[in-house]
């Protein structure tokens, strides 16, 4: 089976720094995988890698098998790639539903369609609400996003990732600003999502990564240190000292 | 050959000045203030009454430019240019837009539409030779003033706290208040300091740009030029843009007069294509 | 140990919207407090009224012995006022030196503690604020806010974002200056479990209003104030309703 | 802060269809407002000039709202496609027909393909870069139709254009009448089609391009695509209604391509407000009305009361300006409640 | 009702609001001399402004005849601005006065035009022949790249050249130019025995105060010009730079008559400084139109006050003129001027005339 997303010897310097140090990574089909490494080790610049938002020094990543290094952001979008933001990235002037509906629109190329109005696209509204209804943002769908609590907006930034179907779905501290109680109940519902799917789950909250994770990576300025299973990781000595900390476990 | 150099250096030395005061509004404060030239047209009428009805010397009139635009930036600031810093920048073209109209018309009823001729003093007129290269004085003069300029805003926004302070506010004004930096303050200086660097820009200019009534339309196009060429993050953009401009534009002249204005505008786009945020510019790929 | 802060029927919001209906809470010098509330109760608007850029409306916030609910904002921070906003708002045209020294007001922290403090802050010093990673952004909000040499810090959730060993670390700091320097500081926090251990006081607020006070041991006690205040429940409550 | 939508009666949750299609329906003010422009038709003889004038910048500026308003292109030099577009007609009814409805359509097309090409040189950079490249554009093109004197006159202007009457019926005659039907007309169709392709997925899409790069980029969307696309067809409006300038004022002049022109649509637009269609033609009624009973009174010192209008408008805020009467309704009622001492305060 | 309409359509505002300034000033100063009745006519002046752009002057124009019911159009700052207007005058058959705009072919576009301002060629085809009479050999010729510019640039070269002079380098500068200073470089580059420069007024000032910067006097280059340069509006500012320059032009504020005395007094009781060129212009127009109007015995039918507009002649400030019969345009003098300082002003004194001259284009052909 190959993987549905792979990295070869990837690299990328900012001037002086090498914040992605020669990175290779497989996640398959149906991964839980969890990146995790102390701030400014260079997880969200994998991420940016991966969806083309950042050009690599180096290396390569293939899609399902293809090579799309080059390939723009968009593409790969289309290719199923999907991702939230560590720091919100919405339409502020739209409602969430009209958000969502557009992301729902676009992976069924209608977004060039340019006479039938939006409202003639019933299929993909519903969709959208029900999508909103799952996020529990049913209530506030017709808000305009900017005027949403932050937690709110929090879950419709992965909303908005879910409607596009990805294969993979890379999620950048997804709770970070969520409240405790709503924490589990995020990571559930992209649990929920079908079996295929490959997910990579940035966070720095351990109870989260340890209970939705089955493989864990580390990376440490830059480079991968350790990957493995979630017993593996989190009893690593090297991971203690450079990540967890002495009383990880409490 | 090197005079040409020279005039384009002067020329765009000349741009400099008249523009580094929007390099400040526009690039530091992120207020796009079209109605720069006005303030600019206020320093060079100042210099034309005062010279002309009062005989006072051109030397003493540029500091009176300086003060006199500062003067009228700050009263505008305080009364109505402060509203409108957190508007879109729409608002802010139409309002000074708005301005520059009111300003025209003033200046047409006050002094007519015709133009206004500043008589500079005998020691700024001719030329004199260095290194075999004969060269205007006016010109030296205007390169002179130009680096004195430079160098003191260079120093003012890299080397103190002010320049800091400034771009935080313009980054954050909410933030920036919540840490201590009385924002209004910051920006009223600034706002003063911009418009009085106008005012010395026209005061300047008057005498080659010439001057009347629709100075602030007619010259707002090299303004933004300047200040969107040279990149909004620095004031050594600015300068470097309207080097580039100046001689472009004079050896442009020179060499094919046919071409007219073909070829700043040519090189303002292929240098805009080069780079998209300006010549110097802190701000990475979208 | 004196009164720091007392805040009485503290009525503000957002232009005409009124978000907390009336807070009442009191903090003495030397004592760390933490702020508790599902989202969108009003936490965060709570700590920006007391910095002052939410629209006051009534009620008094005594500092220090003295009535600043009407001071200018930008006068806070030279009373003592040291904040680090929810959202981080590192200047992102700024430098890292440049965003630590721009606010920075003279006292015991220094540029070298506070980059001891943050080592990786140092290293990256020169980068542009924008050009950092998330939980730096957040390390450089709470060195700035440092730098401001506070009497009472404001802290909206500066823990978000880090990585388990900061967090340690810098809780570890926050205790020693509360209980070695004197200073005080109000820490807004999702977890509440993590932030009691640590705070020697304790609200919640709900729907802009204070229904709970206590010592923080006592609150981390009481599982069942807890759960129904902190707790799962079904919907967040919607705003000003 | 905007409230959020429809707090008071929460919609059925069930019906999210609806919740869409109310912004895109056609509402009362929309079918008042064109009933009026017909009535003008019958009603006002003796302003037909004016009106065609009003009917060609609201046209005009209508153009520059599908790329500010929905693709947040800020563009100083739309002039360019304007002044293309009066070109393209002006020569084409002199050298090849000068059937009216042709020579409109042409002018769209040479527009529209100047449009496409370079649409491709403000796809990067700030709102100020693009602000300079257009300008740049624009003025390029106005310094070539003034050295290609042959061809355009130069800055004499084109002259000797005599166009056929419309559909070979209707003559253009001295009192404007032909020519401001002719332009209403035009101005209508051309704007029912903008106003489908803005409610359509595509008018979403631009939304979204323009509200978030950044997200719109990872949802798919090929934004550099879309915004070639809106480029283009803004260009193809302003290309018409320079074509409908040219062929109902019989000249072209060097000023269809001047800075002047651009900016006054970018104010009138701006005037008007950006982002719902309307705002280009409420716009160009204000300006043009205000522009010529101040200029009637005083044809020297009109542009200072102009001036002043503008920087009133920014400061009492275009909003409270058209709410005007529901504003001081509701200022009102709001003090009134403060005197009940039941209000916020 | 008894009166007649005379619309007047100028730049009041805009880059060329001082054209508009000085021809609507005049035209009034002339109806305080004159007052404003005429074969039993009360004369109405309606001033309007269109800002130099040729589509609003047309707008305007239309307007006025339809709606004001006009019976005269005037005015006209701009070649473009009278060109696009040209159609109305034949469709309405409605007289148009042009006041101020000089290029040669404006009385060709319409047979209802008749002019009262100038044309170029007029002022440089005498430039072009005392040039070549006083040992100058070369000459580069500096113009404002538009119609005005390339008329004066065409009949001068041709002139000159045919007098046996050599047109070394023909230079177009943008109207609205910033610095001269390239031109002008270039000019002494080339070393020609003159420079011919046409530049709207206004913009003359910059440019010979440039011409002495650079030393292109020291050079041995002589600056020679219309009046345009020399532009009575704003000499007096010029200072020392000025002095010695020789243009030829249609007017001078220092021509000297009794007419001329009443002109500038009643230019400066209407409102004005030193009338220039452009307002003589507006004072003729209006005398034209009166004049007309004498002729017809108040009969307002366009076909009859053009029929008698044709072959007037009569005395302005200026000099004597006429309208030619067959072209409709002005015949006048040109002077030969030389800018002097009188009585501590600065004017353009007059040496010499060439008399009755017709526009050479039209004469040409
Ligand atoms: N700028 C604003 N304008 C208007 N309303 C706002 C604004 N910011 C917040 N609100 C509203 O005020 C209420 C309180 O918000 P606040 O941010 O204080 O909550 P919080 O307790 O800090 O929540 P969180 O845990 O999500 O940070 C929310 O319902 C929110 O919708
Ligand atoms: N545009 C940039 N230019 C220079 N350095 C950058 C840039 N963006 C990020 N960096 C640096 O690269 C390093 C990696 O950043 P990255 O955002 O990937 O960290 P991270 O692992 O996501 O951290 P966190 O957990 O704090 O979000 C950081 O040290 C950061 O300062
Ligand atoms: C000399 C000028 C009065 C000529 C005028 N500007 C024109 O365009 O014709
Ligand atoms: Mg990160
Ligand atoms: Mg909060």
């Amino acid at each position: 089976m190959t993987p549905i997303l792979e990295t070869d010897s990837l690299v990328c310097r900012f001037g002086g720094l090498v914040a992605t140090n020669d990175v290779s990574l497989k996640l398959n089909e149906g991964a839980r995988h969890a990146l995790i490494g102390p701030n400014g080790a260079g997880k969200t610049t994998f991420i940016n890698l991966l969806t083309g938002a950042l050009k690599p020094t180096s290396g390569t990543i293939r899609l399902e098998g293809v090579d799309v290094t080059r390939e723009p952001a968009h593409k790969r979008a289309a290719r199923g790639m999907s991702r939230t933001f560590q720091i919100n990235q919405l339409f502020a002037d739209l409602t969430p539903l009209e958000t969502v509906t557009f992301a729902v629109l676009e992976r069924q190329n209608h977004g060039i369609d340019p006479f039938r109005s939006v409202a003639g696209h019933r299929a993909e509204i519903d969709e959208a609400a029900s999508i909103l209804e799952r996020f529990r943002l049913g209530d506030v769908m017709d808000w305009k996003t900017s005027d949403l609590p932050y937690g709110k907006q929090r879950l419709l930034e992965i909303a908005v990732a879910i409607a596009a179907k990805p294969k993979v779905l890379l999620l950048d501290e997804p709770a970070a600003g969520v409240p405790e109680e709503e924490r589990h109940e995020i990571l559930d519902m992209v649990n929920g999502l079908p079996k295929s799917v490959a997910v990579l789950l940035i966070e720095h909250d351990m109870d989260l990564v340890f209970s939705f994770a089955e493989r864990i990576s580390v990376l440490v300025q830059g480079a991968l240190l350790v990957e493995g299973t979630t017993e593996e990781v989190a009893n690593d000595p090297a991971v203690r000292t450079a990540y967890l900390g002495e009383d990880a476990d409490e | 050959m090197l005079t040409i150099l020279f005039d384009g250096i002067a020329y765009g030395m000349l741009l400099f000045v008249l523009a580094c005061g929007l390099a400040v509004t526009l690039g530091l404060m992120n207020f796009v203030n079209l109605a720069h030239g006005a303030f600019a047209m206020a320093g060079g009428y100042l210099t034309v009454v005062l010279m002309n009805s009062y005989g006072v010397s051109f030397f003493l009139c540029l500091p009176f430019a300086f003060l006199f635009s500062a003067l009228i930036g700050v009263v505008l600031e305080r009364t109505l240019y402060r509203h409108l810093y957190d508007r879109s920048h729409l608002d802010q073209v139409l309002f000074s837009v708005g301005l520059i109209f009111m300003a025209i018309s003033a200046v047409d009823f006050f002094m007519g539409a015709r133009q206004q001729i500043v008589t500079l003093p005998d020691i700024l007129r001719g030329r004199i030779e260095i290194f075999g290269v004969p060269v205007g004085v006016y010109r030296l003069f205007i390169i002179f003033m130009c680096a004195l300029i430079m160098v003191g805003l260079q120093y003012a926004l890299a080397y103190t706290r002010f320049g800091s302070r400034l771009r935080a506010a313009v980054d954050d004004g909410r933030v920036a208040r919540g840490l201590g930096i009385n924002v209004s303050i910051v920006f009223a200086v600034t706002f003063a300091v911009g418009s009085g660097l106008a005012g010395l820009g026209g005061a300047l200019g008057a005498d080659i740009l010439g001057l009347d009534p629709t100075f602030p339309l007619r010259f707002m196009i090299y303004f933004l030029i300047v200040v969107t060429v040279g990149g909004t993050s620095s004031i050594t953009g600015p300068f470097v843009a309207s080097l580039i401009l100046g001689i472009a534009d004079v050896a442009g002249k020179y060499y094919f007069p046919a071409l007219g204005s073909f070829v700043i505008y040519a090189v303002t786009i292929g240098l805009l294509l080069w780079r998209p945020y300006g010549l110097v510019s802190k701000e990475g790929a979208r | 140990m004196s009164e720091l802060l007392r805040v009485e029927e503290l009525v503000a919001g957002y232009g005409p919207a009124v978000v907390l209906t009336g807070v009442s809470f009191k903090l003495e010098e030397g004592e760390s407090l933490a702020l508790l509330g599902r989202n969108g109760t009003g936490k965060t608007t709570l700590i920006n009224s007391l910095v002052g850029v939410t629209t006051y409306k009534s009620g008094r916030i005594v500092f220090d012995g003295k009535d600043i609910a009407r001071t200018p904002v930008e006068s806070r921070a030279a009373l003592g006022l040291g904040w680090v906003p929810q959202e981080r708002n590192i200047f992102r045209s700024l430098s890292v030196e440049e965003n630590l020294t721009a606010t920075a007001r003279p006292g015991t922290w220094t540029l070298e503690r506070v980059y001891e403090l943050f080592p990786r802050l140092a290293e990256r010093k020169t980068n542009m604020g924008n050009q950092l990673s998330g939980g730096e952004q957040q390390m450089l909000a709470v060195a700035r806010a440092l730098m401001l040499n506070p009497r009472l810090l404001l802290l909206d959730e500066p823990l978000e974002g880090l990585a388990p060993i900061i967090v340690d670390e810098l809780m570890g700091v926050l205790h020693r200056v509360v209980s070695e320097e004197g200073l005080s500081a109000i820490i807004v926090e999702q977890k509440a479990r993590k932030i009691l251990n640590e705070t020697d006081k304790a609200i919640i607020l709900d729907r802009g209003s204070v229904i709970h006070e206590s010592a923080s041991r006592d609150l981390l006690a009481d599982d069942a104030m807890l759960s129904s205040h902190l707790g799962v429940a079904q919907g967040a409550a919607r705003p000003g309703a | 802060m905007s409230e959020p939508t429809d707090k008071t009666a929460p919609p059925a949750p069930s019906d999210p269809v609806r919740l869409i299609a109310r912004k895109t329906a056609w509402g009362p003010m929309e079918i008042i407002f064109w009933l009026a422009a017909l009535a003008s038709v019958f009603f006002l003889p003796k302003s037909y000039l004016l009106l065609n004038d009003i009917a060609i910048l609201a046209l005009f500026a209508l153009s520059l709202d599908l790329l500010l308003g929905y693709a947040g292109i800020l563009s100083l030099g739309h002039a360019a496609f304007f002044g293309l577009g009066a070109y393209a007609a002006g020569l084409f009814s002199i050298h090849v027909s000068a059937e009216p409805v042709t020579g409109l359509l042409v002018a769209g097309v040479a527009a529209g393909i100047l449009g496409f090409l370079s649409s491709f040189l403000v796809l990067r950079g700030s709102d100020l870069t693009r602000l300079m490249i257009t300008l740049g554009v624009a003025l390029m093109l106005l310094e070539a139709a003034n050295q290609w004197r042959s061809l355009t006159g130069g800055a004499d202007g084109l002259s000797g254009m005599v166009m056929d009457p419309i559909l070979g019926m209707f003559a253009f005659d001295l009192w404007g009448k032909t020519a401001y039907i002719y332009s209403l007309t035009t101005l209508f169709i051309l704007f029912v089609i903008a106003r489908r392709l803005v409610n359509a997925p595509f008018g979403l899409s631009l939304k979204a391009v323009k509200g978030n790069w950044t997200r719109a980029t990872t949802v798919g969307v090929a934004g550099n695509r879309r915004l070639v696309a809106i480029y283009t067809i803004a260009a193809v409006y302003a290309g018409i209604a320079g074509g409908l300038l040219a062929q109902t004022s019989q000249f072209v002049s060097l000023d269809v391509l001047a800075f002047q022109r651009s900016a006054d649509g970018l104010l009138v637009l701006v005037i008007g407000g950006t982002g719902y269609l309307y705002g280009g033609l409420i716009g160009a009624i204000i300006f043009k009305l205000m522009h010529d009973t101040i200029a009637a009174l005083t044809p020297q010192y009109w542009l200072f009361w102009l001036g002043l209008v503008l920087v009133v408008i920014v400061m009492v805020g275009r909003d409270r300006i058209f709410a005007g009467p529901q504003f001081v309704v509701a200022w009102i009622g709001a003090h009134l409640k403060a005197l009940t001492g039941r209000g916020e305060r | 009702q008894d009166t007649v309409k005379v619309g007047l359509i100028l730049p009041m505002t805009g880059p060329f609001a001082s054209t508009g300034r000085q021809v609507s000033t005049a035209a009034e100063a002339y109806m305080d001399v004159h007052g404003s009745e005429v074969a039993g006519k009360e004369i109405e002046l309606i001033i309007e402004d269109d800002g130099g752009v040729p589509d609003q002057t047309k707008r305007i124009a239309q307007e006025l005849v339809v709606n004001e019911d006009v019976d005269i159009l005037a005015g006209f700052g701009l070649t473009p601005l009278a060109f696009a207007t040209a159609p109305i005058a034949s469709q309405a058959k409605v007289p148009m006065v042009v006041m101020s705009a000089g290029t040669s072919s404006i009385t060709e576009k319409s047979p209802y035009i008749a002019r009262t301002s100038f044309t170029l060629a007029q002022s440089t085809v005498p430039l072009a022949k005392w040039a070549a009479e006083n040992d100058i050999k070369s000459v580069v010729t500096v113009v404002a790249d538009y119609a005005p510019g390339i008329d004066s640039e065409n009949s001068f070269s041709k002139e000159f050249e045919s007098h046996g002079g050599e047109i070394v380098e023909k230079i177009r500068v943008p109207v609205a130019n910033p610095d001269f200073a390239p031109f002008l470089q270039r000019v002494r580059d080339l070393e020609p025995d003159a420079v011919f420069v046409f530049v709207p007024s206004g913009v003359g000032s910059a440019f010979m105060k440039q011409f002495r910067d650079r030393g292109l006097d020291e050079a041995g280059i002589q600056l020679i010009g219309t009046g345009d340069v020399t532009d009575d509006d704003i000499l007096n500012d010029m200072g020392d730079v000025a002095k010695g320059v020789i243009t030829t032009h249609i007017y001078s504020a220092a021509h000297e008559s009794e007419l001329n005395d009443t002109f500038k007094e009643a230019f400066r009781a209407a409102g004005g400084e030193r009338p220039n060129f452009m307002a003589v212009g507006g004072w003729d127009g209006m005398a034209l139109i009166y004049q007309a109007l004498e002729k017809t015995g108040g009969d307002t039918d366009g076909d009859a006050l053009i029929e008698a507009m044709k072959g007037l002649a009569w005395e302005s400030p200026r000099g004597p003129i006429s309208i030619d019969p067959e072209t409709r345009d002005i015949i006048q003098d040109i002077y030969y001027r030389e800018v002097k300082d009188v009585d501590g002003e600065l004017y353009n004194v007059e040496f010499g005339k060439e008399e009755a001259v017709k526009d050479p284009v039209k004469a040409g052909q």
